[in-house]
């Protein structure tokens, strides 16, 4: 269940790190965001809040 | 204490590269102080635990009734985004509104809901002042809409009048945030409350530490308010995955475990709840959907009768094996599907629109098949939470509880904001009239120290945190939840101290399973309380949330009471009383 | 071809790390050989796939029965511990002893115990055979203990006659295993098959990979036995544990699927069953215990009567809200303690010393809580399989079937040995009389071709095979198994194609995760049978495991047939057929 | 859910990985037994016939 992000967009700007309801993603080695810890609520904060629209998140295998 | 904010404008000038350097070494400083050890030492007038719809309508209106005051959140995720609410809600639930209803006929219909497990003057308080707080929110830009009379849009969820106020607010959270900030409030984010300061039966302040960089935070308090929700992180979802659940899981009972541990009188524990939801996903469409003239029909294809929107009588159907149940609305016109489309996809729960995507499924034809969700304990949409008065004054000094932690019945959204005021209130009189209290600094230590033993303990166990929890809240499914009865509840009770016992086992690497760690403790100790209440009702009460299979009917002669816990001074074991229902459950 | 053993003897005297070296190179060699595109070649009169009982006795009576002809035993395991008794068993379940029982006894008791739907032949041929079988294997060391009249001990589990014999034989597969290799019989271990051979409805052999060193083995046979288990892996365990089922999960349907892709008949996939045995690790002791005086008691206190040891009356209690229930043994002496736990902790499922250890309970004290295991099918505890007379021929010509893979009900371990000297008798008869059939090579290519492109395709999937499989399970529990319906049943059918076009994400990086995406296959063809065989019987039979909610009733006048499946010529889709039963379900 | 080895016992002899029924043992780089993949049936047969008798199998958390 991963974070897709177009990296063309993406400014690591770490709003989604900020944002995140249950504190899972993190920016890796090369400034982008993935999902660190695998507790995600699908709550939309990380697509909704970045302000580059570079983010969407996929539900979680077991839910969708 | 002055609180910096720095605020970098983003611009698209800026290359790309510089924000990848800035990041990585704002993250690479997170994520390298990795010891609980650092330590941040507050001291406030009110403290407000968790900033969510409750706690952040506390901390504004502590700063409205004395701008003087001190105020701190600490919220265990992000302000602008935390709680139940992040993405906003389509409907206050509960709005009296002068001339079209009464709190009187508001207290009729609760107390069906309730089956009488319902105090008079909570919730009578609440519709009394929910109007004012639809006004209060409207100043703020939230959009109640209107009809063409210039009505608001009202709908009936309720047996007896319509309460239910539509509400068009995605950035109702980020309204909150800004109004918090505005305020001069001081939020400490990423934090979870481990422990409150308790001396002598008064609550002065709290303990717990930053899930990012383990800094351990201590903050000194007048006057504590408990906003951090119920336990939906309770019985194991049908999907098997953990954090697919109805309500936010950062909700795991974190407010009741510290208040009982604290010495707090608790109630309605008994009270498991599910609701019938989107299958799998576990989204909300209920009122949204039924209001607007969807159906609900069983697997034979028969309509299921809902006198107003009774959840026991969906559940019903699937337990008695005509489920699957659906929710169909091909019958409705299409200006009403659009309507509740827009409603779905852009408020409280959006990604229900990826979910319909992915599945293939339009509204126009396909049904939406309902699941049971996982059982909960909650304020909200439940009877369970902290004992409070209508003052939101707990049972211990110094301590208030708002929202869903507090057992005000079914107060939903309605119930966060009013009592977020009124505990603002509460708290900034009291904290007028007391010092900070006694803090023993052996508290502190221990605490602390309990927390570094844990990160050093626990580093190389065989378990991961979810591992751990999914076997929790599995044998919370088998044991803790209806149909219940004694020898379920008891073989709970045997699993207990063999959990607490297990936990040296986990894996802890990091501060954030540290917080799950934490997490499970609280889970665990929510499920005490409820399986120490549920066995202690000799009687079935609230449908099926409360179904004993040893005691299969209602009792009122006998139990039209609060079961009401605490932890024994002595013992350190649960307490049960039993307390007679405030005007006797009539008014 | 002549096949190699080398054995080194251990010696306490050659150095520890002379084994290390040696070791850590065969398992380089083994480990580094990471592509399917290495080729075992075979040709062979007589394949048998699967060396579990019904396997390994196959091969043994075929080198008896011609000496002459080569027998090669494809097994996914390995063969001195693979398939359902790895750690014996402690007692042949179904024994007609001249002078004390019948075959047509037997008859009356089976046709009781599957509410008729039962063919007459093969099972009377298996009650015929089961004495000479129990001589075979004394004959080989097996212990048959006797009481002190010298007779076999036999206890009663069926409705008429004492059909059970004592047995005491941990180490019955080494055993097997032994006499296979002095058989001379070759042994391809840790080789999952994927895809028989066949040519205009022959099977001529069959093709799969070492999972392993990922060699792709193709292995064409006069005849060919298939002899690999039931579907373990049905519905999810209620641990959530995947491979904490009842029966060996080893067993995922693969020869269901396998028959079923060539094109033979299966029939009984409806009734999904299960049994209520030790809550949580769902090892047996049913038999063991209830046999010896062991009670059984629910959550009221109350003793279930068993009129005979009957599982669907346990079960009842659970879903009727009386569980949990429990084997209670505290009124037993002492020594029928000793015995209980003797046999228990040395034979089939021995870790239940370990698990009663690590949960403090005595049976001398504590009770037993029993629980629903998963659901599953099989030919040995339930009804479902492949298609066979009583010489276990099935619809395709040159294959055969044998044990818990085919349909004679409820045949236990005493019909895997007996079908599997049928099997073997029959098909040297039909390899004397038969050449290597056609083989297009083609075939072989595409088959070879597809598993190169999972593994090419899938190296970087997003979801893990076990991930995966805990949806396709948890879904057959939402959808598949009781109480069931026709809604129900189309929900798994919309799931079907969705599941099977996911699988391209999940992640598969060596060969031994490629046996766990085939065994998925296998486990989505069996759960896509038995929701077709469950949907065409618009009736209740055999208790709760085919209970249908729309068809709650039981109806012999119409229902007395078998339910038979066939995937169709043209459509590829699954076929249904109603069969009359043999003898008219009388004798 | 681990294997226990009692490292002086064990010869790495390899036998466990021989007949584990579920093809989930292997040596590592010491030579000595662990579970590679996460699907034991704890069948108990790698503990059963050990012939040093070093090797004692832990239930899955899940079921124990």
């Amino acid at each position: 269940m991963p974070l897709i992000v177009d990296e063309d967009l993406c400014t690591s700007c770490g709003v989604c790190v900020d944002r995140c309801t249950m504190d899972i993603i993190r920016l890796n080695d090369d400034g982008f965001p993935y999902k660190k810890y695998d507790e995600c609520w699908y709550c939309g904060v990380c697509e909704e809040d970045c302000p580059e629209n570079a983010l969407i998140i996929d539900l979680p295998f077991q839910v969708k | 204490m002055i609180v910096i904010i720095i605020k970098i404008k983003l611009t698209k000038f800026i290359t790309k590269n510089l924000y990848l350097n800035i990041n990585l070494q704002i993250m690479s400083f997170i994520e390298t102080k990795t010891k609980v050890g650092e330590l941040m030492n507050l001291e406030t007038d009110i403290l407000v635990i968790g900033g969510g719809s409750a706690g952040t309508m506390a901390a504004i209106v502590a700063k409205e009734q004395n701008p003087d005051s001190d105020v701190v959140i600490i919220e265990k995720g992000e302000i602008n985004r935390s709680g139940s609410i992040a993405m906003g809600m389509d409907a206050l639930n509960i709005v009296v509104q002068p001339g079209i209803t009464t709190p009187e006929l508001y207290m009729n219909s609760a107390r069906i809901a309730t089956e009488g497990i319902l105090d008079y003057k909570p919730s009578f308080v609440m519709a009394e002042r929910s109007y004012s707080m639809l006004k209060r929110l409207e100043g703020w830009g939230i959009r109640f809409p209107r009809d063409d009379e210039n009505k608001y849009i009202s709908l009936q969820v309720h047996a007896k009048g319509s309460f239910l106020i539509e509400m068009d607010s995605p950035e109702l959270k980020l309204v909150l945030a800004e109004k918090v900030k505005e305020a001069g409030v001081r939020v400490i984010n990423r934090t979870i409350v481990t422990k409150l300061l308790v001396d002598r039966g008064q609550v002065n302040g709290a303990m717990g530490f930053n899930l990012r960089t383990g800094e351990f935070v201590v903050c000194k308090a007048k006057a504590t308010i408990l906003a951090n929700g119920g336990c939906a992180r309770f019985s194991l979802p049908n999907s098997g995955y953990l954090y697919g659940t109805f309500d936010y899981p950062g909700n795991a009972g974190d407010g009741y475990s510290l208040a009982y541990q604290a010495g707090a009188q608790l109630t309605g524990f008994e009270y498991t709840n599910c609701s019938p939801l989107i299958k799998d996903i576990n989204c909300p469409l209920l009122y949204i959907t039924l209001t607007r003239g969807a159906e609900v029909v069983n697997a034979l294809g028969e309509t299921i009768d809902l006198e107003y929107v009774s959840t026991q009588n969906m559940l019903k159907e699937l337990r008695e094996g005509r489920g699957p149940i659906f929710i169909k609305m091909n019958h409705l016109p299409e200006e009403r599907i659009q309507e509740i489309e827009r409603i779905l996809f852009t408020v409280e729960r959006p990604i229900q629109k990826k979910f319909w995507e992915n599945r293939g499924i339009d509204f126009r034809e396909g049904l939406i098949e309902l699941g049971e969700t996982e059982y909960q304990l909650c304020g909200g949409h439940g009877l369970t939470g902290i004992v409070v008065n209508e003052k939101t004054e707990t049972t211990l000094k110094g301590l208030y509880a708002a929202g869903d932690v507090a057992c005000v019945p079914l107060q939903h959204l309605t119930g966060a904001f009013v009592f977020g005021e009124v505990a603002a209130e509460e708290a900034v009189k009291f904290a007028s009239n007391n010092d900070l209290g006694e803090v023993d600094q052996n508290l502190i230590k221990n605490e602390e120290q309990r927390l570094l033993n844990v990160m050093d303990n626990n580093k190389s166990g065989s378990i991961s945190v979810q591992d751990f929890e999914y076997k929790v809240r599995r044998t919370i499914s088998d044991y803790a939840i209806p149909p219940k009865n004694e020898i379920k509840l008891k073989r709970f009770l045997w699993w207990l101290p063999r959990f607490r016992d297990d936990m040296k086992d986990i894996q802890v690497t990091d501060h954030h399973e540290l917080s799950r760690y934490e997490e499970i403790q609280f889970i665990l100790d929510s499920a005490e309380l409820s399986v120490h209440a549920s066995l202690a009702r000799e009687e079935s009460r609230w449908g099926w949330f409360h179904h004993r299979t040893d005691y299969p009917e209602k009792d009122d002669a006998n139990w039209l009471k609060h079961v009401v816990l605490e932890k024994g001074l002595k013992s350190g074991e649960v307490q049960t009383l039993l307390v007679d229902i405030e005007n006797g459950g009539e008014h």
